[in-house]
């Protein structure tokens, strides 16, 4: 169980990099060190030079396996998490996330599963115009982030989620998100304009009227 | 319209129950679209199934209790409410062959979509949220250790930068003119300081240039600038009737003389 | 994640302990999460009835032997330290280049041309007293040295530029420097008139506070 350095036979490389269990060792003190994921190029900056982080980190995952602690993928970064069945030892340790409106749950796995994704395209989708609140909120919890905007009229902003948010829901990637692939397989990630066809948006404010009080309308979107 | 509901297996009773248990609840819901994904659970069937006019026929009804309840719906409602009713009204009459634009088929089945989706997202997000969650199920590092950032600065400059330097401040000396450069510019208000000393003297007609002051006779730029400053100080003592100018012709030297008042 | 729970042969124990695999597991997470360091009490009192932490601590600890990350005892305490040899990973060195402050390369440029050359003498050239700072900088960056003291009364220290500095600005010896006649000639003398500036007012800071600390009326004649 203890000290066993894995040895690799060594790469040829012109550096002198440090042998694959020492790297190992960095990466698992860099990791260890950081509340948040960190990016190979991060490592790689970190480490001594002509170090391979992208290696160290498989054996690093191999040897956590199965142990209280995990190493997991975020993005394209790294991070260390305790393993989510431990999570019952934890009560002092949890942190009270505020509570989301079902508005704002809402529009987060709108955004999560259509990202880039207008604010258009979310009110389209649930129908009733979307509270600045709303959006402030997830911008705010950094779970969301403005994108690229779109090339269209208007030039509205597009929203994206975060590395944070994968991080927060334990996911490597935004296209692990859970029962993607059926969704999109049944269309229902396509944009599919009828437009106009069907009433437009309410004027009325949504659930969370109270805290933005935002005057919905078009023209709001695109002031960002 | 009740006849529809009898028609579809829902009996006047349970419609009427549901309807007002809607109506209580109207507040919680999101919207038209909120509200139809509501009605469309009470047919029973997959969503990609649903019967749009019967959920439209469904609407009205709900649209219709409200008014008889004399409860306000919000504009969008009832925006939704005639929309279902031209919807219903596409659906059940022959298409019009005239008529241009998507048929009543495939604009319920856009409504079928938008209601699909919706759900669809609504079980995303709940999957999301029944995540393992950060903070909650699992946990980042307690007691994170901060990189010590070192910045380190590297100072640099060029040849030319040190050779600029080495020049400005040894023609110091050199450049200090540019502040005395005034010592060649007269500004008008010497001159007519000056002048106006001098014409006390003057009752005779004398050229301009002899009022200028020693020095500045010889350099062309004090000589430039003084005769300038005592020309136009000369206007300015004419106007004020203190003295007369003249010239013979053009380019002759131009005179002044005291003008004699009655002051004496 | 594959969830190879580590299956220890299961300890005799009056309670439906968990094993103590299991048990290191919870003792890791536990640690891992902590703000603090856990006292065995704390640990006791956390995992489930009947569990052995001081066991499983034992156990960890071995298990972390000669890793990146390793158990220590603090006080009465545990908790998890990177490994003090891989301190060095914690850092993150940035280098940022910047342009030598005024006051700076007016010091050098004076040392260069006079060499040896007393701090008074830069002084006089300058017009304004010269800040210990400066030289400190000149001396550290190694474009200058000490050279011999003046054999005038005090025997001031002289400076002279280095072989760094000479490296540095791609000269084989201070005596190629240009001379102002030589400067003249390649126009370098055509700087902008001095406004403003006042001789032999003293600046107050030398010290090159910053890059833009100069005061104004001053910094833009130096920003060509």
């Amino acid at each position: 169980m203890a000290e066993s350095k894995v040895q690799k036979p060594q790469e040829e490389s012109l550096f002198e990099a440090p042998p694959m269990g020492e790297q190992e060792r960095m990466v698992e003190a860099i990791l260890f060190a950081s509340a948040d994921p960190v990016s190979l190029r991060e490592l790689e900056d970190r480490m001594p030079h002509g170090s391979d982080p992208a290696e160290a980190l498989q054996q690093l995952k191999k040897r956590y396996e199965g142990r209280g602690v995990r190493l997991v993928r975020v993005g394209d970064a790294w991070a260390m998490r305790t393993a989510p069945d431990l999570g019952f030892l934890m009560q002092k340790e949890t942190v009270e996330t505020r509570k989301l409106s079902r508005a704002a749950i809402e529009t987060l796995a709108i955004i999560a599963y259509h990202q880039p994704c207008t604010r258009a395209e979310i009110e389209e989708i649930r129908g009733v115009s979307v509270s600045r609140g709303t959006i402030d909120q997830l911008l705010e919890m950094e779970w969301i982030r403005f994108g690229r905007r779109r090339m269209t009229p208007g030039r509205p902003v597009t929203y994206v989620v975060t590395q944070e948010f994968l991080d927060h829901f334990g996911l490597e990637n935004a296209r692990d998100l859970p029962g993607l692939k059926e969704l999109r397989a049944a269309g229902l990630l396509d944009s599919r304009p009828l437009s106009g066809q069907i009433p437009g948006l309410p004027e009325g404010d949504d659930e969370e009227a109270g805290e933005g009080d935002v005057p919905a309308g078009q023209s709001e979107l695109f002031n960002e | 319209m009740t006849d529809q509901f009898e028609t579809d297996n829902v009996t006047d009773l349970q419609a009427r129950l549901g309807a007002e248990a809607l109506i209580v609840d109207v507040d919680g819901f999101e919207g038209p679209l909120d509200l139809l994904l509501t009605l469309s659970r009470t047919q029973k069937v997959d969503l990609r199934r649903i019967s749009v006019l019967q959920l439209a026929q469904q609407y009205l009804a709900f649209v219709e209790q409200a008014k008889k309840l004399r409860l306000e719906l919000a504009a969008d409602y009832l925006v939704m409410a005639a929309w279902l009713a031209f919807l219903k009204s596409r659906l059940l009459l022959p298409p019009d062959p005239e008529d241009e634009g998507p048929s009543g088929e495939e604009l319920a089945a856009h409504l079928a979509f938008q209601l699909e989706r919706l759900q669809a997202m609504r079980d995303a997000a709940a999957r999301l949220m029944a995540r393992d969650q950060k903070g909650r199920d699992f946990f980042p590092r307690g007691l994170p250790e901060d990189v010590s950032r070192i910045r380190r600065v590297r100072y640099t400059a060029t040849l030319l930068d040190l050779m600029q330097a080495y020049a400005r401040l040894r023609t110091r000396d050199e450049f200090r003119p540019f502040t005395m450069d005034r010592d060649a510019v007269m500004t008008m208000e010497q001159a007519l300081e000056r002048m106006r000393r001098l014409i006390g003297y003057a009752g005779e007609w004398a050229t301009l240039e002899s009022y200028l002051p020693e020095g500045w006779e010889s350099d062309p730029l004090r000589r430039r600038s003084a005769t300038a400053a005592s020309f136009a100080a000369a206007l300015e003592l004419a106007k004020l009737g203190q003295i007369e100018i003249r010239q013979g012709e053009i380019f002759a030297p131009i005179e002044i003389r005291r003008k004699a008042g009655p002051d004496g």
